[in-house]
């Protein structure tokens, strides 16, 4: 029983959200179909704190951002 | 002592962890054995170390809901996953070993006219890519199953199912202990309690890996790694596109049998099945958000139960046992991912999602044949990493069963 | 006591709709910083882009504060604190309005018969 | 209940050491059909029906109705148990304090993160979520484990005095403090030999063997914030090894069960438990995790760890946990009723009810072909969007041209993930220079929205956005007639083919948009929800003499395939491109950027693999999912076939997954089927934009 709080609404549980990933692509990446491939398919799939967006589909309707521990899903 | 005690399986454990394998497989799950299994078995290779971070099966292999079938929603995957199908059947006479294999017939129940056409649609495929299911109504679904509410609850009226009479389950643990017998008796090494710190890379070629009890030499190093494949690929300067996800399930305490099919529902989200031992075993759709966290959610529960009992009431008199969580690692087609990397010397097996046990015994002996003759297997080509670069990505989501 | 709801929805800089006031009797209900719901009143927003509609698409029940919090605990799994509160009531998005005699659950109209079920 | 029953002389179970605690399995008994309830946990009252419980109860035949319900409450701690560090707890701790009292029946269950217990209680599930959970569930006293543990007559030292003041005489009970070499006797025990070897006979036995905290909850709560006090604090002794015996009563699992699986070389905890399935039953692990732990050590195996908790500690039944839970909601369109007094067949289309089909079908297409017909298109995703950076917006958003459309114009737009896949489908209708209106698919609606909003953070443009699907109606008004029947309700100047007005029809303020999909003259009517009722009941009266009769989904299936309309979701697959789906010419590579522009630039270049074509074929159609076969090899899927009644022929789209060069020989349910261009019906769309 994740909960999140919307900076709008308050503290909710996980089943009020959706989520939404912010792609990282590496730098070093430059042409321009391998960073396409790689926004679109490859994923960093953090370890630890993962910066991400969550919508509250059940409240305000609005996206917000928060940093997460996905080995833990505590917000931090 | 109770029937279920394992009674013949012997697990022989090497003494020290060499400097030099010529296979080396990371992760001692279902994939890793079955591979490492085949590899000795099948082709003669037995110079081969399976290096596992915990104990063989605590990943994946041992947290999943034990559903075998192969009715998917591509050609290719209908045909892998028919593969695997059949290998179970004859896994328990292969290896002499007694996985609790029972076939017992997979329902997916539609409740609207669209989950009546993507039912049959199901059927339609599956039967001409040669894994049987027929589209049956709901006297047929009667007949199969008589606990299924036919009125759904008042909000879930089954008006039909895609039936898949080869369905089967089978004990998860006893998959990955015969596989690892059947490895072991043919001079595999299998390293429990062995964590993985690196990779060791030359250029664009990676010789071995590091762990914390040492480094190892290997001809090829095999990925087959749940939920940490993504740290582990990034030590090679790999990415890959998987994110992982929980995903949940409970089980009951055990009863006579009585619930003799596989019962899904692609839009309550939720599959139930008797195990050999008579619980219940009830499991849903993957979380939401990407965590590598086994800790199980209340909502989780109480949902998954809730959806359950639209179409399955009787079950509510049964007593919740525990319920535990799997980390599946999800790719953006819901379709695996097999082969070679880009790094030479590497190889991968993952994407495993929520289908990754009844891939066990085809997945590995793929994977065996492509380490043994450096040549893509026909049967997964299509899984291959390179496949979204090609634009060939194999959709099949309506297949991740909990979709 | 399942009353259509007559209201104008306001999408607006959040500035601007900061600064809206509104005659006694009528309800403001701020969903999001750049998003009001009026009802019961006319709502002049100082934005040449705002989006002001009659919105029609709710339904409300009125409640007295006490009633209403007692059939809370059990649909729904946040604390409910006076004024706006959104979020899942009885499995369906919901708005609460806790103001004494004036309290009232509002979903969308489309939602009214599940809801009227959910609530008993 | 146990008490009830030992009062009677009456073992729960027949036979095994009784705790009186709730930690072990050996009085669980049947009440009132629901099997594995520990009679010691349950307050006995008249009318329950308790049953035996056989080693494997049978699966209930049915259920009964359940009244649980679940309640939510928050507090600053919650403590969890009620002895005299419980009771200390809840009285030293700050704010507000929730307590849980096993002894009264509540029983948590879990503890899940928040941090959030779970309890069952004898008013019903509760769920509080707090700042701190106090574990005070003490300990659990140990059980002997040797040969006759199984029988009748040996208490725990806890259950022993608990009898005892419940006024029941144990007679000459005699109380032995060390693990026994065995128990005597048939099935009541006669005997007990001690670890020194002493027979002592005696038909009751308080065993006295010391206690092992109860840190199930604890475990389950690492990283949260949970304190433990009292005995459930205390260090965990290891007993000796066992010997002999039944370890595990729940699984049956004796000592050389343990000593068999050990040989075979199982030797971790977990290995061990999975195994002989030691630990996995009714008490998960409460009576032999100890015993297991002590074996491991014994064997040389380094201060083994107690196997992972997982909830529930305490048991509850699937509709115990189910109460609270409900199922996702449906919509109703404003019209739903009126679809019910027509005779509609309603059936669920994603998250709304829709009317599937009216009492005469023929009717629902011909109306359309020949008349005037009303379709409720209530569903679709409507979006009210304006702004200064509105068109910046939308040019991003869309792969086709939006700042060329003119005040009044509609355009036909796909929307394109960042792969260059169809994401969805509908209309941009330019209202002024900076503000538009966008539909979307019924399907879509919900995930436009998200989309929307994202992309304008994401560029950080200036837009106001407003969701309108819930609030709106619409009512797609179609057929040659459709002109008239808009005249009739005040029209005078519909719009002319994609362009709309705002304008009264029959009094209600509608924006009348025009397009087609059914292949006729349509005007979508969107209007106000509260109007909804209304203006479909004008538009039917007035249209009664037209011949007007409202269409449902099955036919619109069929009229929109006749124009050769895909459906996202239905034809279109995850990885449909325009491309694939031969819609190039909805995605303008000239434009600057949009989203997918660069994955269409990149995947153009590639073969093309498989496309959504137009089929035919003679007789009735096939099942939608047929397969298209080249001789005996399958090369494609049928999306969608119906029988046209207009063209007298069966019209199909389906994926053709082979060689794209012109097919041939491809046959369908076993007859021969074409390859054909479509709109099949009226393919220049003289009828739609008449």
């Amino acid at each position: 029983m994740l909960y999140l709080t919307c900076p709008n609404c308050g503290r909710r549980t996980v089943e009020e959200f959706r989520y939404g990933e912010i792609p990282t692509i590496p730098e070093s990446i430059t042409d321009p179909d391998a960073r396409d491939l790689d926004r679109g398919f490859m994923r960093t799939n953090p370890f630890g704190p993962s910066v991400e967006r969550w919508f509250h589909d059940y409240g305000c309707r609005r996206w917000f951002t928060v940093t997460r521990d996905t080995t833990t899903d505590e917000v931090l | 002592m109770n029937e279920f005690v394992e009674s013949r399986v012997r697990l022989t454990w090497p003494d020290r962890l060499r400097s030099e394998y010529d296979v080396v497989i990371l992760g001692g799950g279902g994939h890793g054995l079955a591979t490492a299994y085949y590899l000795a078995t099948r082709h003669g290779i037995r110079d081969v170390a399976v290096i596992e971070r915990g104990y063989i099966g605590s990943g994946n292999s041992g947290r999943n809901t034990t559903v075998i079938r192969a009715n998917y929603g591509v050609p290719e995957a209908i045909r892998f996953y028919q593969r695997s199908l059949e290998l179970f059947q004859g896994l328990e006479e292969e290896t002499g070993r007694w996985i609790m294999h029972k076939e017992k017939g997979l329902l997916w129940i539609a409740h609207t006219e669209m989950g009546l056409r993507a039912e049959r649609a199901r059927a339609a495929l599956n039967h001409a890519y040669g894994a049987e299911t027929v589209f049956i109504g709901p006297d047929e679904i009667n007949e199969i199953c008589p606990q299924i509410d036919l009125a759904g609850g008042g909000r879930y009226p089954v008006m039909g199912a895609s039936y898949h009479p080869r369905g089967a389950t089978a004990r998860h643990d006893r998959v990955v202990w015969a596989l690892a017998e059947g490895a072991m008796q043919n001079g595999v090494e299998v390293h429990q309690n062995t964590t993985v710190t690196g990779l060791k890379v030359s250029g664009d070629r990676v010789t071995g890996v590091k762990t914390e009890r040492g480094d190892i030499s290997a001809g090829v190093v095999m990925m087959a790694l749940g939920g940490q494949v993504t740290m582990v690929a990034s030590m090679a300067g790999l990415r890959l596109p998987i994110r992982s996800h929980p995903l949940q399930a409970f089980v009951t305490n055990h009863y006579q049998p009585g619930l003799d099919a596989i019962v899904a529902s692609t839009e309550l989200l939720f599959y139930a099945s008797q195990t050999a031992r008579g619980e219940i075993l009830i499991g849903a759709e993957i979380d939401r958000q990407p965590s590598y966290s086994y800790r199980s959610s209340y909502g989780f529960l109480s949902s998954c139960a809730g959806r359950a009992l639209a179409l399955l009431p009787f079950l509510a008199d049964l007593r919740v046992l525990r319920q535990w969580a799997g980390i599946c690692d999800m790719t953006p087609d819901y379709s695996p991912v097999m082969g070679p990397t880009g790094r030479e010397g590497l190889l991968v097996t993952t994407g495993w999602g929520t289908w990754g046990f009844k891939a066990i015994p085809a997945g590995g002996e793929a994977m065996a044949q492509l380490i043994a003759t450096g040549e893509m297997p026909e049967l997964i080509a299509p899984f291959g990493l390179d496949r979204f670069a090609r634009d060939l990505p194999l959709s099949d989501r309506g297949s991740a069963g909990t979709q | 006591m399942l009353e259509p709801l007559e209201a104008t929805r306001v999408i607006a800089r959040p500035a601007a709709l900061d600064a809206v006031r509104v005659s006694p009797g009528t309800l403001l209900m701020r969903l999001a910083l750049d998003d009001a719901l009026v009802i019961g009143g006319d709502v002049q927003v100082d934005d040449p882009f705002a989006i002001v509609v009659p919105d029609s698409g709710w339904v409300a029940w009125r409640f007295g504060e006490d009633q209403l919090r007692e059939a809370l605990v059990r649909l729904c799994a946040f604390e409910i604190h006076a004024g706006l509160n959104q979020g899942m009531v009885a499995g369906l998005p919901a708005k609460i309005w806790i103001d004494g005699d004036r309290s009232l659950v509002i979903v969308a109209a489309a939602y009214a018969a599940e809801f009227e079920e959910r609530f008993r | 209940m146990a008490v009830a029953l030992l009062r009677q002389g009456i073992h729960p179970r027949g036979g095994g050491c009784i705790c009186l605690g709730g930690d072990c399995p050996n009085c669980v008994v049947e009440v009132d059909g629901v099997a594995y309830v520990r009679s010691c946990q349950v307050a006995a009252r008249p009318a329950l029906e308790v049953a035996r419980q056989t080693d494997t109860p049978r699966l209930p035949d049915e259920s009964r109705p359940l009244e649980t319900e679940l309640r939510t409450a928050f507090a600053d701690v919650v403590v969890v148990g009620q002895g005299e560090s419980g009771l200390a707890a809840a009285r030293d701790a700050d704010g507000t304090v929730i307590s849980f009292d096993a002894h009264r029946g509540e029983e948590a269950i879990g503890l899940y993160a928040g941090p959030t217990v779970v309890a069952k209680t004898p008013a019903g599930m509760v769920s509080v979520q707090c700042s701190r959970v106090v574990v005070a569930t003490g300990a659990a006293e140990e059980q002997p484990i040797c040969p006759g543990s199984e029988l009748d007559g040996i208490f725990t030292k806890r259950a022993a005095e608990s009898l005892r003041a419940a006024g029941i005489d144990l007679g000459d009970a005699v109380t032995i403090d060390e693990q026994p070499q065995r128990f005597e006797g048939s099935g009541r025990v006669e005997a007990v030999v001690t670890a020194a070897g002493d027979r002592i006979a005696a038909s009751t036995v308080v065993v006295d063997l010391g206690l092992h905290p109860r840190s199930g909850l604890l475990r389950m709560g690492q990283g949260l914030e949970v304190e433990v006090v009292g005995d459930a604090a205390l260090t965990d002794s290891l007993p000796p090894p066992p010997t002999e015996g039944v370890v595990c009563p729940c699984s049956d699992v004796t000592v050389s069960d343990l000593e068999a699986v050990w040989d075979r070389g199982f030797r971790e905890m977990e290995l061990l438990k999975r195994a002989t399935l030691a630990g996995t039953g009714t008490c998960q692990g409460g009576v032999c995790l100890p015993h297991l732990r002590s074996y491991l050590a014994a064997k040389g195996v380094s201060t083994p760890a107690p196997f992972t908790a997982r909830p529930l500690t305490r048991q509850a039944t699937i509709g115990e946990v189910a109460a609270g839970y409900d199922l996702p909601p449906f919509r109703r369109t404003a019209l739903h009723d009126e679809h019910l007094r027509l005779g509609a067949t309603m059936d669920r289309f994603g998250a709304w009810w829709r009317p599937w089909r009216y009492p005469d079908p023929e009717a629902e297409y011909w109306s359309v072909r020949e008349r005037v017909s009303l379709g409720d298109v209530s569903t679709l995703g409507k979006m009210e969007i304006s702004g200064p950076d509105v068109v910046a917006l939308l040019e991003k958003l869309y792969p086709c041209r939006v700042a060329d459309l003119k005040d009044g114009q509609v355009r036909y737009a796909l929307l394109l993930d960042e792969r260059g896949y169809v994401l969805d489908d509908g209309l941009i209708c330019r209202l002024s220079e900076h503000r538009f209106y966008l539909t979307f698919t019924s399907g879509g609606a919900s995930f436009a929205e998200m989309w929307v909003r994202d992309w304008a953070e994401t560029f950080d443009l200036d837009v106001r956005i407003l969701d309108r699907t819930m609030s709106l109606g619409a009512i797609n008004v179609t057929g040659p007639l459709a002109r008239e029947l808009l005249r009739r309700g005040g029209v005078d100047s519909p719009p002319a083919y994609l362009a709309h007005v705002d304008a009264a029809v029959f009094g209600v303020e509608c924006r009348i948009v025009r397009l087609s999909f059914t292949g006729e003259v349509s005007f979508e009517l969107h209007h106000p929800f509260s109007d909804s009722v209304e203006l479909w009941r004008r538009l039917e009266e007035a249209g009664a003499d037209l011949g007007s009769y409202p269409h449902g989904l099955d036919a619109l299936f069929t009229l929109r395939l006749e124009k050769g309309h895909f459906i996202v979701g239905m034809d279109s697959e995850y990885d449909s491109t325009p491309r694939r789906l031969g819609l190039e010419w909805a995605a303008r590579l000239s434009k600057p950027d949009f989203v997918g522009k660069q994955a269409l630039l990149r995947t153009n270049r590639l073969p093309l693999n498989k496309r959504l074509l137009g089929w035919e074929m003679d007789g009735p159609a096939p099942i939608e999912g047929a397969i298209l076969w080249q001789v005996a090899t399958p090369v494609g899927q049928v999306t969608s076939a119906r029988y046209s009644p207009v063209l007298a022929k069966t019209v199909m789209l389906g994926w053709l997954r082979s060689d794209p060069a012109e097919p041939e020989g491809i046959s369908c349910d076993g007859r021969p089927v074409r390859h054909a261009s479509h709109p099949f019906y009226d393919p220049d769309g003289a009828r739609a934009r008449a």
